[in-house]
């Protein structure tokens, strides 16, 4: 374990370097799928190592004095870097965001309190499940974009093809990743932090049109903001405690360590801005002008889920606690206003955001209240969500690739015209809200345990949350369902975007099916090393009774099916007022002409549209932000 | 002030009162005196004059002076009663009850009676006669008036009614 | 899960009986609806002779994938009920509710038309408006019961609404929308002369429209076991309560429906939301105070 | 083979007529005739619809809806035309925008006469139409069993 | 990509018997747009009038329309009478009058059972609908008809209501007049009518004014405008005001209509009670020769009857121009911005009579 | 004894030439158009043109006629009351009268019947 993970985390930036040097698009793509494969068997290495070793919390790395070295160098060269790009741009203000956090910590490494040695990697169960889902569907994402971007790079030539960087980063970005959820120290963790924040904000600006790179300064400004607390909170409690140990903090929170107060208040708050919860949503959905394999890595599946990551880390600190229960309010009031927003949204992958947006808040909800019950849930809700979120966003970007579009109206009987890319859709919607599908189970639980918490306004988040939710994706689904008179189209997606979407898809229904076996031989030990001890959180009867569902759910269409082939049927017009031109497709309107019939979704966006909910929403959770940071210090000082 | 349900209270009377739904069809009709339903004749006082056939708004009335057949087409009769006013025998009357519905559209043939048409006839050729006869003469020409108007009234009232045929529709 | 006769008896009990039952209810309902308006109305058994004659009919469609769905709807329905009476997890049988309701949005959605589809839409606002209230109900069981099994629910000392009486009323609240009764009956408007046609069951005839109607029977008895599950307990005594106040609530929803005109959409919203707050709401707010 | 007159649906259009037939079929649906009693409900929606009443005659534009809605009725079906209008085209069948009754466009099986057809007529022309709704319903049963398993699917029919 | 959705609504549509159809332009349940198309009834009658003669064009005439049948007899033989310079006898009036009100009566009683359907008010439209049977009674037993009378003739009637049939008159009215109450309550009270009518369709005085609208819908809108007052029939010696609310808005108009039940039962009470006896007709000679343009108040608002004619037994034109068509265009502007629930009650609320717009 | 409304009633020629004249006094005085509506008589071989004009206070109405040859057109009044584009619409699709910009025209489409101008000078089917 010890070659693998300085492995996994290096192999991935050599291979950036490779990325960047390789300006054939034909070479760069095998070196990227070699690369990408590489890296998902070096996660298999470093899995079924672990579990030989016994599956138990892994320490590493106690003396690592070139490493902190190499560490803060890279901390100061990152500062010049995002400096120089706000000069460029005349953001200078943003630029004192990483100054001054970097000077922080480059003072606390040369000037500060000695500090007594400890591992600097830690892995357990919650790491382990961290480093698949970066190195599986990041592998899978970054096999997909290769054939994205070609298309992409066809269709938007309006702006300049830079593969090379794109790749780049993308490989960057999963070094930092793994290197960030395998890290223990929080030096470590805040360079890596930052590393990701500025992979996002390069690839946000990536086409270099003025809206993204209004965006992406956006994203940047928030993450340095989130990344400044971390850097605050690293160096108060290092001055503190004398130790810069993730899991150190997190159990004198859990004992209730005054030291530990601020820094776990200041560590979550740097975590809802990194998760997009509210009033820092916004930066997520202008990430969406990023090429879209981008947003399925970084902004849906793995980097935003760091935030989450953390919160779970946090969570015996936050349990029970004024700081969980501001983390639990602004999770569930995210939940909620996203969701709500979601409904306006006409552009697929807007709403795919707000959603990511909604399923975080819920997650940092679970984080928030901090129980073994609501961490199952949490952590499930992440299994599901990664999976399903990039296999979605991967199929809109394939979608958008063949039909040039991404509004949803246009995906009206995209069943009939692109069957692979909806059937692929239909899955990864049905496992966002539908009976027998993960996220379904998660919210029971979820709700569950906020009775059991007796958090009554997080019962109420919740309930009416899943309800809303509901609206939006059954209306999409349904439009995916709707006859159409439009042509079938020609599916231009390339074999490797299909093979990464086939294979989220088959382990999409494999995760539901194995569902309870995941549950009792992973994510139990997962809880038992959290918090000691922790029940079977989902019963073995409701069990039995999903895998039914399961089974009618696919079963029941399919045969009912095919008998249906061989029943004959009058296929009539459909019902018009008894005007229809002769088809199901238009009818005679006033003019005497015929007039085309395209049924249009309800959204509302006058009423509940981003514009409208947006601003209340976020002036609200500031307050709250404020009001609870406010009484927490109030406790401290 | 708005108040919900603000009718419930008399569904819940309604409950307990009789229905007033009329049992037709186990029941008959009972039609008010004057109802306007279909259109009877009195053929023996009918004199094929076809002012009724002239003036129906609707062309239901068909009339062969020469058959002496009064026809009536009972979906095209609109029930104004208009020929009513204008039969100069009033012979035509609104009666109650509507005609019943049909897999076929329906016609009702009325047959005047020959013998008595034939009595016309012979009335009318005899006047006819006169009437060339003193074709010049003025005196005549008023005594053929006279006989013409005889010829009218009398001629009915004596005639059996004839019996309705019902004559099958033609749809081709 | 251990399956024991009396589940068994009340699952196939369900599974035979509940058309029946729904059936006979509906013929009720027609009646006496029938008679507050001062008309003799359709026989008792005029609903089981709507459905003969409807699967009698030539079969038509304007897709035929619209019937798949139908099957499915009908059959998550079906289980749903069985589920229920059953008596596993009820926080799982609402899940399943909603999937079956969705797949009736499918079917809805399926054609072109212009009726049928917002019918769809409005369905899917309208489950969006009752969910909370049914999550709500799931949510006050569990509460005073420690567990979402409906069977030991069921088996509880005393009866659930001396102690769940706002949930209780917002359950038979939404039951007006689940019943497809007048002041909520949005998607699918019930009573001809309206501006949505047959709303979603326009483009549904012959037998599309029996399997329809078939389910929603199942879906009814289901319903009002759920209201039924309010009033039983340890005591066989509450069983017949439980009847009572089941035939109860149905005549207050003919009531209802007889006496008020169908509200617009956003009011449905406004009002339900605002009576789940209002009085499950509360009533949640009180219970969590006593059952620290 | 199921006894299928115990539940005639209807589906009321106007074709152009002058409204007194029209609400004498609307008439006939409330509590004092109540066609409710005989299994009657007013369906508005062709496809759930097993009799069509239509009132008033046909003219150029509304003839092609007539039919329409015709072609949508699955069978078996009985049409039945309510009023002089709809049987012959009546008082206006002068009128250069008429083409006549009903029977110009579509099969007419039960003729109702009256201006304004009175609803015990109606009701009359309904008991008339679900007899014959029953008897064709046996010959589609007849006609289902001989042509058996066929799978495919017809095309609109005419 | 479009995120408007063109309904059809109509021609075969529920929520209206008669056929119309519009184009409703909506984004998700909002009316953007509405483009009305008539015709799909239209038979042009008024070219009857060159294959009719005058007395028989009569006959067509009541049947433009079955609801207002009697309105259109009315005004056309007023209009011939007018050209022909006949003054008929006062019976007569206060017989054409106290059938006029009657007839409104079933109109109106047939709108607001229409307008409580179209809310999903079923029992309330079944309650008014039984309400109105009554009323047919009483034209059945005085005309012989229940929906077209064919009493009117040029001159005057063709028929006497006798005391006993005037007495059946005013028990009846009463019973009426009783039952109507509840239904008034019922329309003006219940939360659930109020949430589907209050501030619905709105329409001020000026936009009445500049769209044309009459009837009832401008009387909600507080024009006091009534063509009874102009004091045709026996209109002039009875006392009465225009009934008018300020709201404008489709309870406005529900709560006018339900008013004018009441006032005409108020007028056939003091026709009843003021009736001469004497003639029911004077006798007409000839044909008539010049051209007249008469106004009348119909249930659903001011009608115009034009007849030019020349001396022959056939007239040259015989024009009607109907409420409803004056109030269409008052239809789409309401349309506009409408909510598609609202869509029917919007159409409804102009009591639209497709029959004698298109002719 | 009720009040009776004396109110004037009375048909007025106009040339055509004055007719939008005449359309925007009315305005002026505020009243609304009524109707509008035109006649082909084949004696005369010309067409008459109604224009009903009407006072909502004192009920005045006042009904102006303009008279045309077939080949004649007349201003539409759209602009000055665009609620006359039916009555404009009917005029030209049944009686075929021409009229010069009508706001909202229906192009013959109003009634879509079969017959061109069926009372007008010239019918025929389309
Ligand atoms: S639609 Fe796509 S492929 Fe076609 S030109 Fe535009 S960008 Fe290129
Ligand atoms: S299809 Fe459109 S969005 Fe997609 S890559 Fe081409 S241009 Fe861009
Ligand atoms: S009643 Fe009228 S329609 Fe019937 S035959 Fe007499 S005139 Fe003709
Ligand atoms: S008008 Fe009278 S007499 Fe003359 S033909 Fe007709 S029915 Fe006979
Ligand atoms: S034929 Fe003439 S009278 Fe008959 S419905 Fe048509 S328009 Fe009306
Ligand atoms: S038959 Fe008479 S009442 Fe019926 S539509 Fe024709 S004219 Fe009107
Ligand atoms: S369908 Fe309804 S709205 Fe239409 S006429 Fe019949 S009752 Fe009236
Ligand atoms: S407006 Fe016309 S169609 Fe309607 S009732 Fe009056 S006259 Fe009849």
């Amino acid at each position: 374990m010890a070659t693998v993970i300085p492995f996994l985390i290096l192999f991935p930036l050599v291979m950036a370097c490779l990325m960047f040097v390789i300006r054939n698009n034909r070479v760069r793509g095998v070196a990227a799928y070699l690369g990408s494969v590489i890296v998902m068997i070096g996660v298999g290495v470093l899995v079924v190592q672990w579990f030989l070793a016994g599956a138990k919390p892994v320490e590493l790395f106690i003396e690592t004095e070139v490493a902190d070295h190499v560490i803060l160098a890279s901390e100061i060269v990152l500062m010049v870097v995002v400096t120089c790009l706000c000069f460029k741009y005349k953001k200078y203000w943003i630029s004192l965001l990483s100054i001054v956090p970097t000077l922080l910590i480059a003072y606390l490494e040369l000037f500060g309190p000695e500090m007594e040695p400890t591992y600097h990697i830690y892995l357990d169960h919650l790491s382990i499940l961290m480093c698949l889902i970066v190195g599986i569907i990041g592998g899978l994402i970054v096999i997909y974009a290769v054939g994205y971007m070609h298309g992409y790079a066809h269709h938007h030539s309006e702006f300049q093809d830079r593969r090379y960087y794109f790749f780049m980063l993308l490989f960057g970005f999963l070094g930092a990743m793994f290197g960030f959820v395998t890290s223990s120290s929080l030096l470590w963790i805040d360079l890596f932090w930052e590393v990701t924040s500025i992979i996002s904000f390069l690839l946000i600006g990536y086409t270099k049109s003025s809206e993204a790179i209004t965006n992406s300064f956006r994203a940047l400004w928030m993450n340095l903001l989130g990344g400044t607390a971390l850097a605050i909170a690293i160096a108060y409690y290092a001055y503190e405690a004398g130790t810069v140990t993730l899991q150190q903090l997190v159990f004198e929170g859990s004992v209730g360590s005054n030291i530990a107060l601020l820094p776990v208040v200041l560590i979550a708050f740097a975590a809802l801005t990194k998760s997009a919860q509210l009033p820092f949503s916004t930066w997520l959905l202008g990430a969406m002008v990023a090429p879209t394999p981008s947003s399925a890595l970084l902004h849906s599946a793995t980097m935003v889920k760091a935030g989450i990551y953390v919160l779970f880390r946090l969570a015996p600190a936050l349990s029970g606690r004024t700081s969980g229960l501001m983390v639990a309010f602004v999770g569930g009031f995210t939940f909620l206003a996203a969701s709500i927003m979601a409904i306006a949204q006409t552009d697929a992958k807007k709403v795919l955001a707000m959603s990511t947006i909604a399923n975080l808040g819920l997650m940092v909800a679970c984080a928030g209240v901090g129980t073994a019950e609501t961490i199952w849930a949490g952590i499930f809700l992440m299994i599901f969500h990664a999976i399903s979120k990039s296999m979605l966003f991967q199929d809109v970007g394939a979608t958008e690739n063949t039909l040039h579009t991404r509004d949803l109206e246009a995906f009206h009987g995209l069943i009939y015209r692109l069957p692979f890319l909806a059937m692929v859709q239909f899955i990864g919607i049905a496992g966002m809200f539908l009976a027998p599908f993960g996220m379904l189970i998660s919210k029971w639980a979820a709700l569950r345990a906020s009775v059991d918490e007796r958090n009554i306004l997080l019962v109420f988040f919740i309930i009416f949350g899943s309800a809303i939710t509901s609206l939006y994706w059954t209306k999409w689904m349904a439009k995916l369902l709707e006859q159409s008179r439009a042509p079938k189209v020609k599916d231009i997606t390339k074999l490797n975007e299909k093979i990464s979407l086939g294979i989220h898809a088959v382990m999409m229904i494999g995760v539901c099916l194995l569902f309870p076996l995941l549950s009792s031989s992973y994510v139990d030990p997962l809880l038992r090393e959290m918090f000691g001890n922790a029940e079977q959180v989902l019963p073995t009867a409701t069990l039995v009774v999903l895998i039914v569902i399961i089974l009618i759910v696919f079963a029941v269409p399919a045969v009912s099916m095919a008998f249906g082939e061989n029943t004959r049927t009058n296929i009539k017009p459909n019902y018009m007022n008894g005007i229809n031109d002769g088809t199901d497709y238009g009818f005679i309107s006033s003019y005497g002409e015929v007039q085309h019939m395209h049924v249009s979704n309800y959204y509302f966006a006058h009423v509940i549209g981003q514009r409208k909910l947006m601003l209340p929403s976020q002036i609200l959770s500031t307050v709250v932000i404020i009001g609870m940071i406010c009484v927490i210090l109030g406790g401290v000082l | 002030m708005a108040r919900i349900m603000r009718f419930a209270s008399t569904m819940l009377a309604n409950l307990f009162k009789p229905p007033v739904t009329t049992k037709y069809p186990a029941e008959p009709i009972d039609f008010p005196e004057g109802s306007r339903g279909h259109i009877e004749i009195e053929i023996d006082k009918c004199i094929s004059c076809s002012l009724c056939a002239l003036n129906c708004p609707a062309g239901a009335i068909k009339v062969d002076r020469v058959k002496g057949t009064w026809e009536i087409n009972r979906m095209d009769c609109v029930q104004c009663g208009y020929c009513t006013i204008k039969c100069p025998k009033k012979c035509l009357h609104m009666m109650p009850g509507y005609t019943e519905p049909e897999k076929e559209k329906k016609f009702d043939l009325f047959q005047r009676d020959p013998a008595v048409m034939e009595a016309e006839r012979k009335k009318k050729a005899e006047a006819a006669a006169k009437a060339a006869a003193a074709k010049k003469s003025l005196a005549a020409k008023k005594a053929a008036e006279a006989a013409a108007k005889a010829a009218e009234s009398p001629a009915a009232a004596k005639s059996e009614p004839t019996k309705a045929e019902q004559k099958p529709a033609d749809q081709a | 899960m251990k399956f024991d006769t009396a589940r068994l008896i009340w699952i196939i009990g369900y599974l035979v009986l509940a058309p029946f039952i729904g059936g006979l209810l509906e013929g009720f309902d027609r009646k006496i609806s029938a008679r507050m308006q001062r008309r003799v109305g359709p026989p008792i058994l005029q609903p089981f002779y709507d459905v003969q004659k409807l699967f009698n009919k030539q079969t038509i469609a304007v897709r035929k994938t619209q019937f798949s769905f139908l099957i499915a709807y009908m059959v998550l329905m079906i289980f749903t009920g069985a589920m229920f009476f059953g008596g596993v997890d009820l926080l799982m049988c609402f899940f399943v509710l909603s999937t079956a309701a969705t797949f009736l949005i499918f079917a809805a959605s399926v054609t072109n038309s212009p009726y049928s589809a917002i019918g769809a839409q409005r369905e899917m606002i309208q489950m969006m408006t009752y969910e909370p209230a049914v999550l709500m109900t799931a949510v006050g069981f569990y509460l005073i019961r420690g567990t979402f099994d409906v069977d030991r629910i069921a088996r509880a000392g005393s009866s659930a609404i001396v102690v769940l009486p706002g949930f209780f009323f917002a359950f038979v609240f939404i039951l007006t929308i689940k019943m497809r009764k007048s002041p909520f009956d949005e998607a699918g408007s019930h009573h001809p002369h309206q501006e949505l046609v047959k709303g979603i069951t326009t483009e549904m005839g012959a037998k599309n429209l029996a399997v329809y109607t078939i389910t929603e029977w199942y879906e009814n008895v289901f319903l009002l076991g759920v209201v039924g599950l309010f009033i039983v307990n340890r005591n066989p005594l509450s069983y017949i309560g439980a009847i009572v106040v089941i035939l109860l609530v149905y005549f207050l929803e003919i009531l209802i429906d007889n006496a008020s005109a169908r509200v617009r959409w956003q009011t449905m919203l406004k009002m339900t939301w605002g009576v789940t707050l209002l009085t499950a709401g509360v009533n949640l707010m009180m219970l969590m105070l006593i059952y620290r | 083979m199921g006894k299928v007159k115990r539940s005639p649906w209807l589906l009321h259009y106007d074709g152009s007529s002058c409204n007194g037939c029209d609400i004498e079929v609307l008439a006939t649906l409330t509590p004092v005739y109540d066609a409710e009693r005989l299994g009657v409900e007013n369906t508005g929606d062709p496809m759930q619809a097993d009799i069509l009443l239509i009132t008033g005659g046909i003219n150029e534009q509304n003839a092609p809806v007539v039919k329409q809605l015709y072609d949508q009725m699955p069978r078996p079906k009985v049409v039945v035309a309510v009023g002089i209008c709809a049987c012959t085209g009546g008082i206006f069948k002068d009128c250069y925008n008429i083409r006549g009754g009903v029977d110009t466009t579509i099969p007419v099986d039960i003729y109702v006469p009256g201006c304004a057809a009175r609803p015990q007529s109606i009701i009359d022309g309904i008991i008339k139409a679900r007899d014959l709704f029953q008897k064709r319903s046996d010959e589609h049963d007849e006609y289902e069993k001989t042509h058996h398993g066929g799978a495919g699917e017809e095309k609109i029919n005419g | 990509m479009a995120r408007k959705t063109v309904v059809p609504f109509g021609p075969q549509h529920p929520v209206l018997p008669e056929p119309i159809h519009i184009d409703l332009v909506m984004e998700d349940e909002k009316v953007l747009e509405a483009v009305p198309n008539i015709g799909f009834i239209h038979r042009g009658l008024e070219g009857l009038a060159d294959k009719r003669d005058f007395n028989e064009l009569l006959y067509v005439v009541e049947r433009t329309c079955g609801i207002c049948s009697f309105g259109h007899g009315n005004g056309y033989v007023q209009a011939v009478e007018k050209i022909m310079d006949v003054e008929i006898p006062d019976r007569a009036k206060f017989l054409r009058t106290i059938w006029a009100e009657i007839a409104r009566m079933h109109s109106h009683l047939l709108w607001l059972g229409l307008q409580a359907d179209q809310f999903g008010f079923e029992s309330l439209f079944y309650e008014i609908w039984r309400i109105r049977e009554k009323v047919l009674d009483l034209l059945e037993l005085t005309t012989g008809g229940r929906l077209i009378f064919s009493v009117n003739k040029i001159g005057g009637v063709i028929k006497d209501i006798g005391d006993d049939k005037m007495k059946a008159i005013l028990t009846n009215m009463s019973s009426i007049e009783k039952d109507m109450r509840v239904v008034q309550k019922t329309f003006m009270g219940d939360y659930s009518v109020q949430s589907r009518t209050k501030g619905i369709g709105v329409l001020t005085k000026d936009q009445i004014h500049e769209l044309g609208a009459v009837g009832p819908v401008a009387r909600a809108s507080g024009i006091s405008r009534d063509m009874r007052k102009l004091g045709y029939d026996g209109y002039g010696m009875i006392d009465f005001e225009p009934i008018t609310s300020v709201f404008g808005d489709c309870f406005a108009r529900i709560d006018v209509r339900l008013r004018e039940v009441f006032q005409s039962i108020d007028i056939i009470r003091q026709a009843i009670d003021k009736i001469p006896q004497g003639e029911l007709s004077v006798n007409v000679k000839g044909n008539p020769n010049g051209e007249a343009l008469v106004r009348i108040e119909q249930p659903r608002g001011e009608a115009i009857y034009y007849v030019h004619s020349n001396g022959t037994k056939f007239i040259d034109r015989y024009r009607n121009r109907t409420p409803t068509f004056a109030n269409l265009p008052a239809l789409c502007e309401m349309l506009k911005g409408a909510n598609y629930a609202d869509v029917g009650m919007m159409v409804v609320t102009i009591d639209p009579c497709i029959s004698c717009t298109e002719r | 004894m009720a009040e009776v409304i004396e109110a004037a009633n009375e048909i007025v020629e106009v040339d055509r030439d004055r007719l939008l004249e005449t359309a925007i006094l009315m305005k002026h005085q505020g009243r609304r158009l009524v109707q509008a509506q035109t006649t082909w008589y084949k004696k005369s071989e010309t067409y008459e043109c109604l224009y009903t004009f009407t006072d909502d206070d004192t009920y005045d109405t006042t009904t102006y006629k303009v008279i045309l040859t077939k080949d004649q057109s007349v201003p539409s009044i759209t602009s000055i009351y665009p609620y006359a584009n039916f009555y404009e619409s009917e005029m030209t699709e049944l009686y075929g009268v021409k009229i010069e910009m009508i706001d909202g025209d229906y192009h013959d489409k109003l009634y879509r019947i079969k017959a061109v101008h069926p009372f007008g000078p010239e019918e025929g089917e389309k």
